[in-house]
C-alpha cells in the first residue's frame, strides 16, 4: 500500500488580477506545485461580488490551492503577509492525509 | 427620441428592467466575454479597413494627441472634486477618477452605431484613438494616488513598470489594436469574406451584449452599498462635462461632426475593463463596488440612453452642419 | 418524412445517436445556455414584427385564453393518469403533471421551422401565448400536490407568492416577453439591420442546438432509473392526446391552420426549463430524473420526429385547406 | 507574523435554484461572508445529475462555502435544517487555520 | 436537531479523459455518491497546465470529491492505487463532519 | 506571401504574438470549444454536400485507402527517428509519433479556405479520408510502445477494446462523419436555409478561432519544458516529410491538384484532439507538454504559415496544372 502521511493544504481565495503573484510568491519559496480553482460569486465586508467577466476580471476571484509541507506553508503564508492585508486575501490551512508524500515536500 | 427606439437600445433597457425585477435571467459569462472579444475585433478591423481605404490624414494626429491630452487631463479635474464635493478619501477619489479618464469600448460602439444611422459615420481612425486612451488615465491616477497619500501603494505587488506593462498588453488593448492594424492590411477586399462576421452580424450581436451590459448594470446599481447621491450626480455629471469639453476639443482641432461626436463619446465615457483590473491589483484598499458601480450602474446607461444623443447636438450645432 | 430529413431534425438523430453509442461529444454548458437564449430573444423578435405588422386581431384574445386554459386542463388530467395508471405517488404525478400543462420553447421554435416550410406559418402573436402557457400550470401542479397529500409543501424556502413571482420572473419568460414587445416597438424596419442574426442565422443555430438536445436527451434517457414502461408510455400518450385537444380547442375558436397547429404543439409539448426549476424549490421530494427523463428524453423527440407532423395533419384536416 | 487562529468552514452543496434561500439564511443568522463554487456533476441516491443548463439550472448544483465562528456554524446548520432533509442538501464542516481571523467571526 | 458525526473526504484530482475510470472504481468499491469540481490550471512535477479545451480535454483536469465512511475511503484509495502510480493522480484525505451521516456510509 | 496577408492567417499571427508578449488576452474555453464543433460540423456538412452532388467517385476509394495507409505508415517511421535523432524514450516517441500520423482539422480547414481562394478546392469526400485518419495512428502509437517497452502499458485502465472505442467514438470524429452524412442527406437545397450559419460565418468565425490557436500556441511554447532544439527540428521536418510523401501518394493514385494537397496537408498534420486525449489515457507516462507542444505549437504554425503553401505548389508542379 502507498505511504500515507500528512500535509498542509492551503488555499487562497484571490483576485484574478493578483493570481500571477501568489503563483510567483509560491514558486519563490520552493513551492512550485497548485490547482487553480474557480469560483463564481461570494460577498464579504465588501459587499457582493459577481463574475461577470465584461469587467476584464476586476471583479473576478478564484482559488488558488496547494498542497504542502508544513514548513513550506509557513513560508509561503509568510511571504504572503504583505498582500495579505493590503489586497483582503482570505487564507485558510488544514491538515490532510496525502499518499506519495514525497510529491509534496 | 428615435435613437432610444433602436433595438440595440431596447434590448438594454429589457436587461436593465430583467435585473430590476429580480428576474433570473443572466448570459454565461464565457458568452458575454467572448462577444466583448468579438466586438473589439469588428471595431478593430472597420476601423482600419476605413483607414486603408482613407489613407493617414493629419486628422489621426490631431485626434491622437487630442485624446490623449483628454485621458490626461479629464482624471486631474475628477480626481479634486470626488475628493471635495464627493467627499471620497485620496485612495478612492483616485480610483474613480482613473475610470473616467479611460473609455469604455461599447459605449463608443452604441455610439458609433448610433452616429453612422444618422449618417454621420466618424473617421476610422478614431479606433485607433480610443486604444490610445485606455491606459494613461490609469498612470495618471495611481501619480494621484501615491502624491496625495504620501505614501507607495502597490510595493507589493510588483514594480509600477510591471503594471505599465501589464495595462498595455490588457487583452482589449492588444486585441482593439492587432484587429486594427489587421484590417488596414486586408483592406476592403480581403475584409469581404469574413464581413458576414465581422460587419452584417455586428448589430444583432450588440443587441445581446446590451442586454447583458442591462443586467449587469442594474445588478451592480442594487449591490452599490457606498453610493451616495452626491456621487451618483458626478457620474452623471462627469460625462456631460468631458463630453463637452471633448467637442470643444474636437471642434477646435478641426474634426468633422462625426469624429468629433465620437470624441466626445470617448471623453464623456468611463471604462469598465481594463482601469478596474489594473485598480484590482494596484489600489486594492479602493472599493471596487463603488467605481464599478458609478462607471457601468450609472455613466454607461446615462451615455447610452441620453450622452451619446447630447454630444451629437452639440457637435452638429458647434461644427454647424 | 421529408421533414424527418431537414437538417434539423438530423442534427438531432445526431445527437441522439452520438450520446446512445456513448461518444463523448458535447457541447459547452455555456454555449447552450447562450444557444437557447438567442433563440428565445429571436422567436420573441419574430412574433413581435409579425404583430406590429398585421396588427392585434382578435384572435389573439382567443388564442390566448385558449392557451390559458389548455394549461389548466393539461396538468389535472395528467395528474390523474400519472397517479392511477403511472403508479406515482402525489408529488411526483403533481410535478410530472406541471411540466405537460407548460410548454417547451424548442418544440415550439421547431415547429414553426417546419410549419413556415410548408406553407403554414403560424400568427405572431402565437409567440405571446407560448409565452402566457410558461406558468399557470406551474401553479397547478402545487395546488395538486399540496390538496392530495394534505400537507404544505415548501414552507422552508419561501411563500407561494415568492415562488410564482420567481416563476413569472424566470429568464426564459422575461427575454420571450421582453423581445416581443421590443419587436412590436421596432417593426419590420427596425429590425432589417439585426436580422442578420436573428434571422438569416436562425435554422444553422437551432441545428446546433437541436444537436445538443439529442446529446442531453440520449443521456437523460440512459440515466433514467425510474422510468417504467407504462410512464414511457404515457411520455408518449400525452403528447398524441394533448396536441389533439389541441387542435380542437384551436378549430373551435377559429384559428388557422398555422396557428392551429402551433396551438397543438403547444399543448403537446412538456417544458424544460420553467417549471423543472420551480418544482426544485416547491417539490424537491419530486424526483428530477423522472421528469426530466420524460419531457426531455421522451415527449420531446417524440414530438419534434412524429408529433409535429401529426398535429399539422390533424389541423389540415380539420380546418380543411 | 499575522495571528493566526481556527475557524469552522462549512460547505453545502445545493441547488441552484435554491442557493437564493441558503444566501439569505446565512446572512439571517449573521454571517454575510460566503463564496459560490461551481460544480460540473455528480451522482448520490437519487442518480446521477450534470449540469446540462438548458433545463434552466433544475439540474445544476453549486458549493455554498463559508468559513465562520464555531458558534455561528450552529447557528446556520440549525437554521438550514428544515431544508437539509426536504432538499437533500449535503453539508459538510471542518475546522481549518485561518489568518486574521476576526474577518470570520 | 440532526446527528453530526465524521466522515472522510477525499479528493481526486484526475485528468478528464480518466474521469470515468474513477467514477467506476469508486462505484465498485461500493460508494456511488460523489460530485466533480471544475478546476482552471495547474503546475507540478511534469509542468504548468490551462484549459484550453481545444485539445479534446488532454490538458483538462477535474476533481473528484466523494464523501464516505473510513473503510470505503480505504477500500477506493487501495483500488485507485495502480492508477495512482502510472496516471500522476494528486488524492488528499481529511476527516469531516457530516449530518445526516447515513446518506455517506 | 498573399496567402500570409489573409485574414485567418493574420489573426493568428496576432494571437501569437500577444501571447508572446505575455498579454492576458484570452478566449473562454468554452468559446473555443464551441467554435471547434461549429468547424467540425460545418466542414462535415460541406464535404456531404459536394459528394452529394458529384456523387462517389472512384477518386474516394484510392484517397480512402492513401489516408489509412499514410496514418499508418508516419508513426512508424516518426517512432524511429524520435528514438534515435530525436533521443526520446520508447514511451515518448509512440506518443509523439502517434500525433504525426493522425491529424488536425484546423489545419485542414485553413488549407481548404486558401486552396479554395486559390481556385483549386479540393473534393468533398476528402472530409471522409480526414474522418478515416484520425484514429488509425493510434493504434499504431500503442502497438509501438509496447512492442517496443516491452511491457502492458494501459492495464489499470481497461482493455486496447475499449480504448479503441473510445477513440472511434471520440467527439469530433463523432461530429465530424455526423454531419458529413448530413451533408450527403440534405445535399444543396436543404443546405441553402442554413447556409448563412455554416457557409457565410465560417471564414470570419476561423479567424477567431485561429486567434484562439495563436493564442495557445505561443503559450505552449513557452512551457514546453522538454522541448529540445531536435525535437523542435522534427517538428518542422516531420510535416515537410509527411507533405511529400502525402503529395507523391496522391499523385500515384491520381488525385486532382487540390485533393492531392489536401492529402499532403492530412500527412503533414499532427493531431491536438482526438491523440493527446487517448495518450492520457494509455500512455500516461508520456510527457503531455512534450507532444502537445511539438503539434500545437510548432507542427501547427509552421503548416498554417508555410507548409500549406509548400503542398500547394509541389502539388501543382508534380501534377502540373
Ligand atoms: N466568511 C467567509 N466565508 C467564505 N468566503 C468569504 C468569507 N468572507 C469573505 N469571503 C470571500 O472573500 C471575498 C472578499 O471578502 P471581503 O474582503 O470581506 O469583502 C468575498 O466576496 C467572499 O467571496
Ligand atoms: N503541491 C500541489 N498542490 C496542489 N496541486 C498540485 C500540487 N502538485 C501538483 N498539483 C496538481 O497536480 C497536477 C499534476 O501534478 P504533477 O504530476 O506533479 O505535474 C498539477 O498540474 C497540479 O494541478
Ligand atoms: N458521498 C457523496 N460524496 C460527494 N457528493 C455526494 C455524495 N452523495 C451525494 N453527493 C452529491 O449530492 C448530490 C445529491 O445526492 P443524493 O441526494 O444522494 O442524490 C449528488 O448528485 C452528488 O452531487
Ligand atoms: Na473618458
Ligand atoms: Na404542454
Ligand atoms: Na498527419
Amino acid at each position: 500500500m502507498n505511504k500515507t502521511s500528512t500535509a498542509c493544504r492551503i488555499e487562497v481565495l484571490v483576485d484574478l488580477p493578483l493570481l500571477r503573484r501568489i503563483k510567483e510568491i509560491s514558486t519563490e519559496v520552493g513551492n512550485p506545485g497548485y490547482t487553480v480553482l474557480p469560483t463564481l460569486e461570494g460577498a464579504g465586508h465588501s459587499g457582493i461580488w459577481f463574475d461577470e467577466r465584461v469587467s476584464g476580471g476586476a471583479g473576478s476571484r478564484v482559488i488558488f490551492l496547494t498542497i504542502t509541507s508544513d514548513e513550506k506553508a509557513d513560508q509561503f503564508v509568510t511571504a504572503l503577509e504583505p498582500l495579505l492585508e493590503s489586497h483582503g486575501l482570505i487564507v485558510t490551512r488544514s491538515t490532510v492525509d496525502v499518499i506519495r508524500s514525497e510529491r509534496f515536500q | 427620441m428615435e435613437t432610444l427606439l433602436s433595438p440595440v437600445i431596447l434590448f438594454f433597457v429589457l436587461g436593465f428592467l430583467a435585473a430590476f425585477a429580480r428576474s433570473d435571467l443572466s448570459i454565461p459569462e464565457a458568452i458575454s466575454k467572448g462577444i466583448s472579444l468579438y466586438l473589439m475585433a469588428a471595431i478593430g478591423l472597420k476601423g482600419g479597413i476605413l483607414v486603408a481605404e482613407s489613407g493617414f490624414s493629419q486628422g489621426l494626429v490631431s485626434a491622437a494627441l487630442a485624446g490623449i491630452l483628454l485621458s490626461i487631463i479629464i482624471p486631474f479635474m475628477a480626481f479634486f472634486v470626488l475628493k471635495s464635493f464627493g467627499r471620497l478619501d485620496v485612495t478612492n477619489a483616485a480610483a474613480v477618477a482613473a475610470h473616467y479618464g479611460s473609455v469604455s469600448v461599447v459605449t463608443y460602439v452604441t455610439g458609433v452605431e448610433i452616429l453612422t444611422g444618422n449618417g454621420l459615420p466618424p473617421e476610422g481612425y478614431m479606433v485607433a484613438v480610443l486604444a490610445l486612451m485606455e491606459t494613461p488615465a490609469i498612470i495618471v491616477g495611481l501619480y494621484l494616488a501615491s502624491s496625495y497619500s504620501g505614501k507607495q501603494q502597490n510595493s507589493a505587488v510588483g514594480s509600477r513598470g510591471e503594471l505599465l506593462r501589464e495595462t498595455l498588453l490588457n487583452g482589449s488593448v492588444v486585441l482593439l489594436t492587432g484587429s486594427f492594424i489587421i484590417g488596414m492590411i486586408i483592406g476592403k477586399d480581403g475584409f469581404a469574406s469574413i464581413a458576414p462576421v465581422f460587419e452584417s452580424a455586428f448589430r444583432g450581436i450588440l443587441c445581446l451584449f446590451l442586454l447583458d451590459m442591462g443586467l449587469i448594470a442594474a445588478r451592480r446599481l442594487q449591490q452599490a452599498r457606498s453610493l451616495t447621491p452626491r456621487l451618483v450626480f458626478l457620474a452623471i455629471l462627469f460625462p456631460i462635462i468631458n463630453g463637452f469639453i471633448g467637442v470643444l476639443i474636437g471642434t477646435l482641432v478641426g474634426l468633422d461632426v462625426g469624429s468629433t461626436t465620437a470624441l466626445a463619446i470617448l471623453a464623456a465615457s468611463a471604462s469598465y475593463i481594463a482601469v478596474p483590473a489594473a485598480m484590482r491589483l494596484a489600489l486594492p484598499k479602493a472599493d471596487s463596488g463603488l467605481y464599478l458601480a458609478m462607471s457601468l450602474a450609472i455613466t454607461f446607461p446615462f451615455n447610452v440612453l441620453f450622452g451619446i444623443n447630447i454630444y451629437t447636438q452639440l457637435a452638429s450645432w458647434m461644427i454647424g452642419t
